[in-house]
């Protein structure tokens, strides 16, 4: 059912954990529909995203989608990882079930939720 | 890497000696049951031997036997049939929130269809229909009660011989989808009041796609299958003789160890369910403790969702289960479950385990070594893990 | 005593090619297609290796075949589906006279159900439908027409191509019950613009109680058997998948031996064809004497009735048919030949030999042998029978 | 499908015949329903049943039934041979399936028939 992209990223996700005092959190998804997805940015001074770690709860495609948005996303400038798209993670997973597409539509949600946290705080900072 | 199935309930491996005794029918006596002459007679001898021996295993009689093409098409042809016979008296039917999908959605189709009023009983916590409940909900124009004998999420028998006397009592047919249960826990069609009753061959060893409507004697069902007049008229198609022979040796196998296997299954089982409990917190046992099956285990893992459980025991070897297999894959938790009072993400977290009479001790330890460390690493990977 | 089996119209022996790709698919790849693991892939993969052999045998692609319980339930499915689904557009069906019962009785019951206005078509004196009575029946609320491919009795072929084109102008589904043509005679549902199409797999040397109906992309069909969500939830039930092995394993050999087959076999069956008219006065060959089944042959035999010649041929070791399977044992003579303008007496007397790529020459030499004797004898018993 | 007995008398079927000018013969049934029955007698002064024939097209059940009830009737008397019944030819072949006791009741009617026959001509020729 899942590719081999797939499956790598779900037995060995990257970026698994949290990040204290965070940049930007985001969280989407609820329990009762079975996903959960919340990823942590560490956001430097010229606005690159110098780390990322996720926490998800949810099936093969949800673990393996965050995992992926979050390599795509490290070491990018916020405005790069704002331009992504869940298209362009399920392609860099080399495919993804129909039923499971809506996981890539919970991380790309998920990584611009952390963004626009991360704005918000920004912004009420300065 | 060892591999162990642990996903009977979805589906058993056939035994050596039911592939045995079909072979002759694929190769040597493979005459057509309604033909005329010694090829015929010789496939007719063995689906006569068939009948028999499953009637005999049920306490029913050999012409109340309906072969079939699996337990999906036994509880269609036992709705559709028994509604369509007695129009004239009503059409109310009455049935669980926890049926399978062959029994539920069938009859929700057939509401949508204007052909029946249908009322769907509540379960208690552990997925059992009160024989009560039943008693309450018989109207004058109920004509059906189909309620399943045990559950194949969590594996709860219900009260049926007493939901059966009940129905006798006040004149009202009874079906039970007796799919799981069958070769597994005693069934007397007679001394439980059962009118009709559905089997499926590969629950039990035996192949997929033959299956049993047992009809009480008397009881008028018209064919789901229209055509030829095989199985007197009740089912057209030609006899799937290889198939049906494998139904009846399986299930002939099954019954005379029942007891031992039951014993030795059901030993195992208390060892997975201990073991669990013992070694992973935050879990709850879905379905009655004593009331159930003797081969299922069903346990909800809080903060964990289960396709990854079991992606996680799969890349381990080990082929498990969460929620039905027919729905697995879909998003929606259990409705068993749901039905059974657990929340959503408790739902979401359910892991089936079901053990066959091949099951062995290295195997249930090897789950028990493996499943708390794949629990904690997805535990660990969760956003609704407590953090300690 | 020599045993010739002359029935595979009937049913065919399971080839050792088709059980032995079967085996591991009861015993190893045992797993549940639906679920989520090893078993479970290593089951989906055959399922769909399956799917695709069958596809590509008749010129569809894979998601249009959906597998079922057999011949009988694939026509059951198509016909009722298609009905329920076009309601709007209107009710009336054609279909034809020589039409297999899983067909004609299933229509009939849809007619008494007041579902559907059924027009049945006469046939010729070969047993065959012509396209203009197609054509001239149609009307602005036909939604279905359903005519065989290849009659199972007499074995004349119907001129499917052409019907398929007729009813593509008009806009109207074409069901064609192929159950008798499959792996014996070149099937192109694209060519033939047929949208529906129902196989049987024990018609071609493979198992009983497996079949396909395939289902043109876009063709709305709901489920006859609801429950789980197999085949596109089209077909509820547990996939049968050694016997979808065993369908698509024997569809595959014998599309692959179609040419060189149809080629022995009809010389084998003309020899027995020639050799009857040859040996036996007052006999009348049934069906069309080439736009037939390479392995039909169909006489009646006056002055004598067809059971005792089947007992007579039984008891030399021959296997043999008279009318369709199905019906024999009953009293009627074949609504085929009664179709086709045969007298009720001349009907009586019909003798079916129908041959497989299994069948030697020393059979037939032995059946022409033997017949005239056979046949002479109960003539000199019968009252009907001409003094000399 | 059909005893033992059925078969014997099929295979081996007695008094298959004619017997030219007959005290009185009998025929029922009719093509269109696949069985015809004709029964031949040769009846001697004493009103015994010397010798018998039969006719048979039909099944297997026809004409195991007619043979077996020219056996019972042959050596009878006349009112002997009015007295049989379908039941017991059946039960002197051991068993019919259900579907064949018409066969059955052919053979008890065809005996009458032609036993009617021989009534009709012997007053005639009183
Ligand atoms: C033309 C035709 N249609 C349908 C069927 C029914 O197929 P099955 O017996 O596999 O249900 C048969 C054979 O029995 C047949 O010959
Ligand atoms: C309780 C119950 N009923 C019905 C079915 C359907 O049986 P089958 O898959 O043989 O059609 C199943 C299993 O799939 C089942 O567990």
């Amino acid at each position: 059912m899942y590719t081999e992209k797939v499956m790598d990223h779900f037995k060995n996700p990257r970026n698994v954990g949290e990040i204290e005092n965070a940049s930007g959190t985001g969280t989407v998804g609820n329990a009762k529909c079975g996903d959960i997805m919340q990823i942590f940015l560490d956001i430097d001074e010229n606005e690159i995203i110098r780390d990322v770690k996720f926490k998800t709860f949810g099936c093969g495609a949800a673990v393996a989608t965050s995992s992926m948005a979050t390599e795509m996303i490290k070491g990018k400038s916020v405005n790069e990882a704002l331009s992504i798209t869940n298209a362009a993670v399920v392609e860099a997973l080399e495919g993804l079930p129909p039923q499971k597409i809506h996981c890539s539509v919970l991380a790309e949600e998920a990584v611009k939720a952390a963004i626009e946290d991360y704005i918000k705080k920004r912004d009420a900072a300065k | 890497m060892m591999r162990v199935y642990l996903d009977n309930a979805a589906t058993t491996m056939v035994r050596q000696e039911v592939v045995d005794a079909m072979i002759p029918a694929f190769t040597t006596y493979y005459g057509n049951p309604s033909s005329l002459h010694e090829y015929a007679r010789e496939a007719e001898q063995l689906l006569s031997a068939a009948r028999a021996d499953v009637a005999a295993v049920i306490g029913a009689k050999p012409e109340e036997i309906v072969f079939t093409g699996g337990g999906s098409e036994s509880d269609n042809m036992a709705l559709r049939g028994v509604v369509a016979a007695n129009k004239k008296k009503g059409k109310h039917v009455i049935t669980s929130a926890v049926e399978h999908h062959a029994v539920l959605y069938t009859l929700q189709a057939m509401e949508r269809e204007g052909l029946i009023d249908l009322t769907i009983l509540p379960v208690d916590e552990y997925g059992i229909v009160s024989v009560e409940s039943v008693a309450n909900a018989l109207r004058d124009d109920t004509v059906l009660v189909s309620i399943m004998f045990a559950n194949n999420e969590v594996g709860s028998i219900n009260p049926i011989a007493q939901i059966g006397k009940i129905c006798r009592e006040k004149g009202v047919l009874f079906h039970t989808d007796a799919v799981q249960a069958t070769g597994h826990v005693p069934i007397d069609v007679g001394a439980m009041n059962i009118d009709l009753l559905s089997i499926s061959a590969h629950k039990f060893h035996g192949p997929k796609g033959v299956g049993v409507l047992y009809i009480r004697k008397g009881v008028r069902v018209p064919s789901l299958i229209i055509g030829g007049g095989q199985e007197r008229k009740r089912r057209a198609g030609t006899e799937n003789v290889p198939g049906i022979v494998g139904l009846a040796t399986a299930l002939k196998i099954a019954s005379e160890h029942m007891e031992e296997n039951a014993k030795r299954v059901g030993a195992l089982r208390d060892k997975l369910m201990k073991g669990i409990a013992e070694r992973i917190p935050d879990v709850k046992l879905n379905g009655h403790p004593t009331m159930r099956l003797p081969n299922n285990v069903n346990y909800s893992i809080r903060y964990i969702e289960g396709e990854s459980i079991l992606l996680m025991l799969d890349i381990n070897g080990i082929a498990a289960s969460s929620g039905s297999a027919c729905t697995s894959g879909s998003l929606d938790p259990s409705h068993v479950l749901l039905a059974m009072g657990l929340p959503h993400e408790i739902a979401h977290g359910s892991l089936r385990l079901t053990l066959s009479e091949f099951t062995t001790e290295e195997e249930i330890d090897y789950v028990l070594d493996l499943l708390p460390q794949i629990v904690q690493r997805l535990r660990d990977m969760s956003p609704l893990y407590p953090k300690h």
